[in-house]
């Protein structure tokens, strides 16, 4: 479905992203994991069609990313800075529903649902400065899932949360996954989550950025957060995570593009 | 400043004049009230080589920038004052909205019969009505600083004049310098204003009253044109040193699109 | 009085005389750029000033009431106003002013009530209940018109009055934004030339030669400064004695300080240049104000004036 | 409650007009007159009539009506226009490019001047002073509009592209809010700046109104009537901005709470 | 060396903290660790005197706070809006050190080397906007850390960095905290963190928030990313604090709470 070929980005002289290539299948959830400023919310912008990459090529279902692709969410690194402060939580997540042609009644319910589903079912009538940076993130996360966009681009969407609702924001979103046929790229820092709910992990070297490895994650498609944390696959994956993370190592980079050359 | 940008704003003024010329020659207005855009450019350009024009311009536009120096000189330290003090502001609000709506053509009257001196009197004027904007733009600007950057620099202890100095200030100062940018277009016009209605023995004002004896709307409309062609340039200028020093303000927000 | 200058008119006599004897050798003057001030320009040009040891500089006011306005506050020693304006003023406490010299008197065309080409008014009478501009409220196009207005039998209220510039009335009557307009030169030339009609002349009748303005100071600075008073009038005098019997002198100097240019300047109706400073003119317009409640009480004008240079 | 503590920011307005009663006594200028002589007359000219028609006069009404109409449907006109013209160029910056020497260019020039010109082009009085004060006063809110429209948050412009608004809901949803608190603060100087634009137009133009009976005061040396019409005009701007702050904290609550020090 | 007591706060109606009593001593790093939206923030921004909690004390040192106390930094937990725009990296670092009466070069020196210490040795020169989330999170750390306070308060400081940075800067703060005696009251949702970084991990309840239970970590003073993560003790411990969060248990709070008044 979304198809990166060779993606290369520069702010002025600095080469950010050298050459990332990477495709998602449809209804699949990529884990995108790599050290700090190595390019992924650039990688993500250019996805969203928000800044013009210097060079390569982003396709998604076959038609080249120009401008902003329809029915696309994101979810941003810095969530407090993309709530409207001149609205309620609820009126930011409805407003977005607008385009999907609901009226006025049906927006509201699907956004207080939306809320409900990430722990906020009593804050919908606050205010983003009213809120803490953990519910601020979970408004903007319940935005994103309202909307039931077909591609859903999430740049750290857990980093405020307490462990707990971590845990059962990350069942959330796979669940909707599942549910709607979503296709979600989702950055985080977390290894356990990258396996976690991850289909794939794609693993991002320091740039100028290229994939280091491509993990696919063979834990089958539903996954519990005892039981599955517990299998020793996943205890196996995620070391291998790890390594590929410190290592950086050039070694499994070849083994990771031939997974990646399988699709 | 972009070549671009020049041309199409060159476009824009080219049309205007085209536009106005046309209606002028439509006549649909009387070319004795309203001459002719032509006609007006040409005695504009005339100006150019008339001594006596040229030496009014001068001062006017010594005025005019004595004036916006001393408005900025008060206008923004109080601003700050107050912006800070919101007590000292409550107290002082009734006076400022009082003040303000008073118009300068009320003013000036008062102000000739207080200075003696014509310098004086124009510069009283201006400061008059240029402070304003300045003065409110501080203020709101102040209020508009993001509280999480303040309280940044208050938690390592800084004081309250610190914080003024590198956050607010810093923060505020676009804004205030949109109230400058405002307030020049004023000085220009209460420059004017003032000699047209106080007289003196030079300025673009006086020219136009001189003009005016003569029934010679066409110098009138071309000495006008000067002014409003002042203003652009002395605003260009101002853009330009906003976007050196306030880069920072345009990326951040939609400047840079 | 009459011809006072005549008698002192050895300039060389007075020119020793003003090495030391004039309390102030420069004096600023409020001027309008308008044929009243005629004189005062031809002054200066042929050195009249210079001769009595005057240094004079002209400031151009935008009227007569910021003239006066100015005169009190110090920025300029004389200024040109019309008596009647003055004497509103003093009467009301603004100021104590003195006059120094007369410098403009009416004549006949050079301030006229005009209507546009197709106008049904024909004349004052015909004025009642219609906008009428005047340049200046309560001064001297606005009392003469009421005074004609009255003559031809109809009452004037104040509410039909528009302030409007000189400049602005051709344009004004043309939109319709007023039906009459009291002018003067060289605007009565413009509009007439566009079809303009006069309907009526301000200065006749009960105002006919009436005085209209004069140089004045406050009462404080005529005090301070007598001599130096004395050399402006002789000065002074000596022009409006010139131009007086010479309109062609005005026209000379017209396109110099006006925009008007020669062409014009040959064509327009000019008013009278007076010699003197008449206590008896004077005292004319003072009655005359009482008369149409423009004063409210009998005025003084002895105490407005300067006595004009005894030898 | 709410009143007493409204009177009491208002503690500098007695010290000053004492402070104005003594200098003026002192200095004896017929000019500068007392402020109790200013209120006297005031109260004469405007404040004295008959109680069913809140004390006002027949010359407060005939001086004030057809004043406050022009004000405020000069500043409601100049409203609708600035914003709108605002908003168009502050997301074009194409647009911006084509009309900013003409805006810059306009600004500088004083509005008497074009009084006459008004009036020769509009020929009719109501029309040509309206054009007058949206000439003066559009200056601000234009400005501000342009400027806030321009300056939204990057981030908030781009979660409303992801998120596929349309150009309306973006303007309606995004530009114009965040846009809100730059337009108030436009619209808050315009208010004032109406006011003198009224009388500006009123004396350069006009046969009554406040600015109508200002001139006549003053060319009849009548100085405390005169000084009357200015402090009637700043008690009427004081009031004017203050009702206009009421409605803006409504409005802008929002952005108060965004931007208070905790 | 700070004491707080009973502390009540209340946003309108609505109250956050019910009354936490907490104590720290000179020289200890406690971890915070509690549901989102409890009122963690709220707490550090009373310790910091930048607002005015609605009732009970906090003490510093044996003084009441009632303004910012000197000598005192704040890692914000929305630090994209704490670093000014219109300074570069290192000045935005350098700027409090004028207080400490550092001249010109010192203060650029100290701040070169505090952004080493982050791993941001290169971006000196970069504007805010020009770096990444996790580089602009680092270098409101180097700010704090450059700054040498007795207090050093930290909202979730390490939340948008990937694994590798986030164990090296935890490791740095435990350095630089036994360097130089500072006193540092940590808050995060990483329950390993809490426990690896930790003296004492205190857990709250949900609004209106108390303490739940105030654990000792007694694992010595230095740790090991590796070796300590392996100890026994370690595991037991995030297992309890774990068991804490979810369980909210009432059950321990009598225990812990006697921990608290033991000190
Ligand atoms: N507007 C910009 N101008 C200049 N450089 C930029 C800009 N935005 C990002 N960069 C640089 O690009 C690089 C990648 O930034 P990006 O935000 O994509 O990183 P990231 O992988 O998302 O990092 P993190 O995990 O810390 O969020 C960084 O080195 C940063 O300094
Ligand atoms: N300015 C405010 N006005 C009203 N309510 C507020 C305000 N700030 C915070 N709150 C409320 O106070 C509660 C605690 O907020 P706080 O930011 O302290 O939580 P937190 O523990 O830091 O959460 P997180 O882990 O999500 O950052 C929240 O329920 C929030 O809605
Ligand atoms: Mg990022
Ligand atoms: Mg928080």
């Amino acid at each position: 479905m979304l198809k990166i070929t060779d993606l290369v980005h520069s702010y002025g002289p600095h080469r950010v992203l050298g050459g990332v290539s990477l495709s998602v299948a449809e209804g699949e959830l990529v884990s995108v994991v790599g050290p700090s400023g190595c390019g992924k919310s650039t990688l993500l912008r250019s996805v969203a069609g928000l800044i013009r990459p210097s060079g390569g090529r982003i396709t998604l279902g076959g038609r080249t990313v120009e401008r902003t692709p329809d029915d696309l969410a994101i979810v941003f690194q810095d969530y407090s800075r993309s709530l409207f402060p001149w609205m309620s939580a609820a009126n930011n997540v409805a407003l977005p529903l607008r385009r999907k042609g609901m009226d006025r009644k049906q927006r509201r319910e699907a956004a207080m649902a939306a809320l409900d589903q990430v722990g906020l079912a009593d804050a919908g009538n606050k205010y983003p400065w009213e809120m803490s940076g953990g519910m601020q993130q979970r408004v903007s996360i319940a935005r994103a899932l309202a909307y039931r966009p077909s591609l859903l681009l999430m740049d750290e969407p857990f980093g405020s949360v307490d462990a707990q609702t971590r845990e059962d924001l990350e069942d959330l979103v796979l669940n909707v996954c599942a549910h709607h046929g979503m296709t979600i790229l989702l950055i985080t820092h977390d290894i356990d989550e990258s396996v976690y709910v991850g289909d794939r992990v794609v693993v991002l070297t320091k740039s100028p950025t290229v994939v280091a490895a491509d993990l696919v994650i063979d834990l089958g498609r539903t996954r519990d957060q005892i039981a599955t944390r517990q299998l020793d696959a996943f205890v196996r994956l995620r070391a291998e995570v790890g390594r590929l993370i410190r290592g950086g190592g050039t070694g499994h980079t070849t083994e990771s593009t031939s997974v990646l050359e399988k699709k | 400043m972009n070549y671009a940008r020049v041309l199409r704003g060159a476009a824009g003024v080219a049309g205007f004049l085209a536009v106005a010329e046309l209606v002028g020659l439509s006549g649909l207005v009387d070319d004795r009230f309203l001459p002719r855009m032509s006609v007006v450019l040409g005695a504009a350009a005339g100006l150019v080589a008339d001594p006596d024009f040229l030496a009014d311009a001068g001062a006017t536009l010594t005025v005019w920038a004595l004036g916006l120096l001393l408005t900025v000189a008060l206008a923004v330290p109080a601003g700050l004052l107050l912006g800070t003090l919101p007590r000292a502001e409550a107290a002082v609000r009734p006076l400022i909205e009082f003040l303000r709506p008073i118009p300068s053509v009320a003013v000036i009257p008062l102000a000739i019969l207080l200075f003696s001196d014509n310098l004086h009197l124009k510069l009283a004027v201006i400061v008059y009505a240029a402070s304003w904007p300045v003065l409110i733009n501080t203020i709101y600007g102040l209020k508009d600083v993001d509280p999480l950057a303040k309280e940044t620099l208050r938690s390592f202890g800084f004081g309250p004049i610190p914080v003024l100095a590198r956050v607010a200030l810093p923060s505020a100062a676009p804004f205030i310098a949109t109230g400058i940018r405002v307030a020049s277009g004023i000085a220009v016009i209460l420059a004017i204003s003032a000699e047209l209605m106080a007289g003196g023995s030079e300025g673009v004002g006086v020219y136009i009253t001189e003009a005016a004896s003569g029934s010679r709307v066409d110098l009138m409309l071309a000495a006008t044109l000067w002014a409003g062609l002042f203003g652009l340039v002395a605003d260009a200028v101002m853009v330009a040193v906003e976007r050196r020093l306030f880069r920072w303000h345009h990326v951040r927000t939609g400047g840079a699109r | 009085a009459c011809g006072g200058s005549d008698k002192t008119s050895s300039p060389s006599s007075d020119g020793a005389a003003a090495g030391g004897g004039l309390e102030k050798t420069t004096l600023v003057v409020g001027t309008i750029p308008v044929p009243d001030i005629a004189p005062l320009q031809v002054a200066i040009k042929r050195g009249f000033f210079k001769e009595e040891g005057l240094d004079i500089k002209p400031e151009v006011v935008a009227g007569g009431a910021v003239g006066i306005q100015k005169l009190l506050g110090g920025s300029i020693d004389l200024t040109l106003g019309a008596y009647i304006g003055t004497f509103l003023a003093q009467e009301s406490g603004a100021g104590k002013f003195k006059y120094v010299a007369d410098s403009y008197g009416a004549a006949p065309g050079a301030f006229v009530i005009m209507v546009k080409k197709d106008s049904p008014i024909k004349t004052a009478a015909d004025l009642k209940g219609k906008k009428i501009a005047v340049n200046t409220f309560r001064n001297v196009s606005q009392f003469t018109a009421e005074v004609q207005m009255k003559v031809a039998g109809v009452t004037a209220t104040q509410d039909q009055f528009v302030e409007k510039n000189y400049p602005d009335m051709p344009a004004a009557l043309e939109n319709g934004q007023v039906d009459a307009a009291a002018m003067v030169e060289p605007f009565i030339t413009v509009e007439s030339k566009a079809g303009g009609r006069i309907i009526s002349d301000e200065m006749a009748g009960p105002t006919q030669d009436l005085p209209v303005a004069g140089w004045l100071t406050t009462e404080s600075v005529a005090n301070k400064y007598p001599k130096t008073m004395a050399a402006f009038q002789r000065a002074l005098g000596k022009a409006q004695e010139l131009v007086a019997n010479d309109r062609k002198i005005v026209e000379e100097v017209l396109p110099d300080y006006t925009k008007i240019d020669a062409a014009t300047a040959a064509v327009i109706a000019l008013g009278s240049y007076p010699t003197s400073l008449s206590e008896t003119r004077l005292e004319r317009v003072a009655a005359l104000m009482k008369e149409y409640g423009y004063l409210k009480s009998d005025f003084d004008v002895k105490s407005i004036m300067v006595a004009p240079p005894a030898s | 409650m709410k009143v007493i503590a409204a009177l009491g920011r208002l503690w500098l307005v007695p010290l000053v007009l004492v402070a104005w009663e003594v200098v003026t006594r002192a200095a004896e200028q017929p000019f500068f007159p007392p402020p109790s002589a200013v209120l006297a007359r005031m109260h004469e000219m405007w404040f004295s009539g008959p109680p069913s028609r809140l004390l006002l006069t027949d010359g407060a009404l005939a001086d004030l009506g057809p004043s406050m109409a022009r004000l405020f449907s000069g500043w409601l006109l100049t409203a609708v226009i600035g914003v709108a013209a605002g908003i168009a160029i502050g997301c074009s910056p194409r647009l911006s490019d084509y009309v900013n020497p003409l805006i810059q260019f306009g600004r500088a020039v004083p509005p008497p001047l074009l009084v006459p010109f008004f009036l020769a082009l509009l020929k009719l009085g109501t029309p040509a002073q309206l054009a007058t004060i949206v000439f003066g006063v559009i200056w601000p809110i234009l400005l501000n509009t342009i400027d806030g429209a321009r300056t939204v948050d990057r981030q908030h412009l781009e979660t409303a592209r992801i998120f596929g608004l349309s150009a309306a809901q973006r303007l309606w949803r995004v530009v114009l809010p965040s846009a809100l608190p730059k337009i108030f603060a436009g619209l808050r100087l315009a208010l004032s700046l109406a006011l003198i634009l009224m009388v500006i137009a009123e004396i350069f133009a006009g046969t009554d109104g406040i600015g109508y009976r200002l001139l006549y005061t003053q060319r009849s040396y009548l100085y405390p009537d005169m000084w009357g019409c200015i402090v009637l005009l700043g008690v009427l701007g004081y009031l004017l901005n203050s009702a206009f702050l009421l409605v803006e904290r409504r409005v802008l609550a929002w952005h108060r709470g965004a931007r208070q020090t905790t």
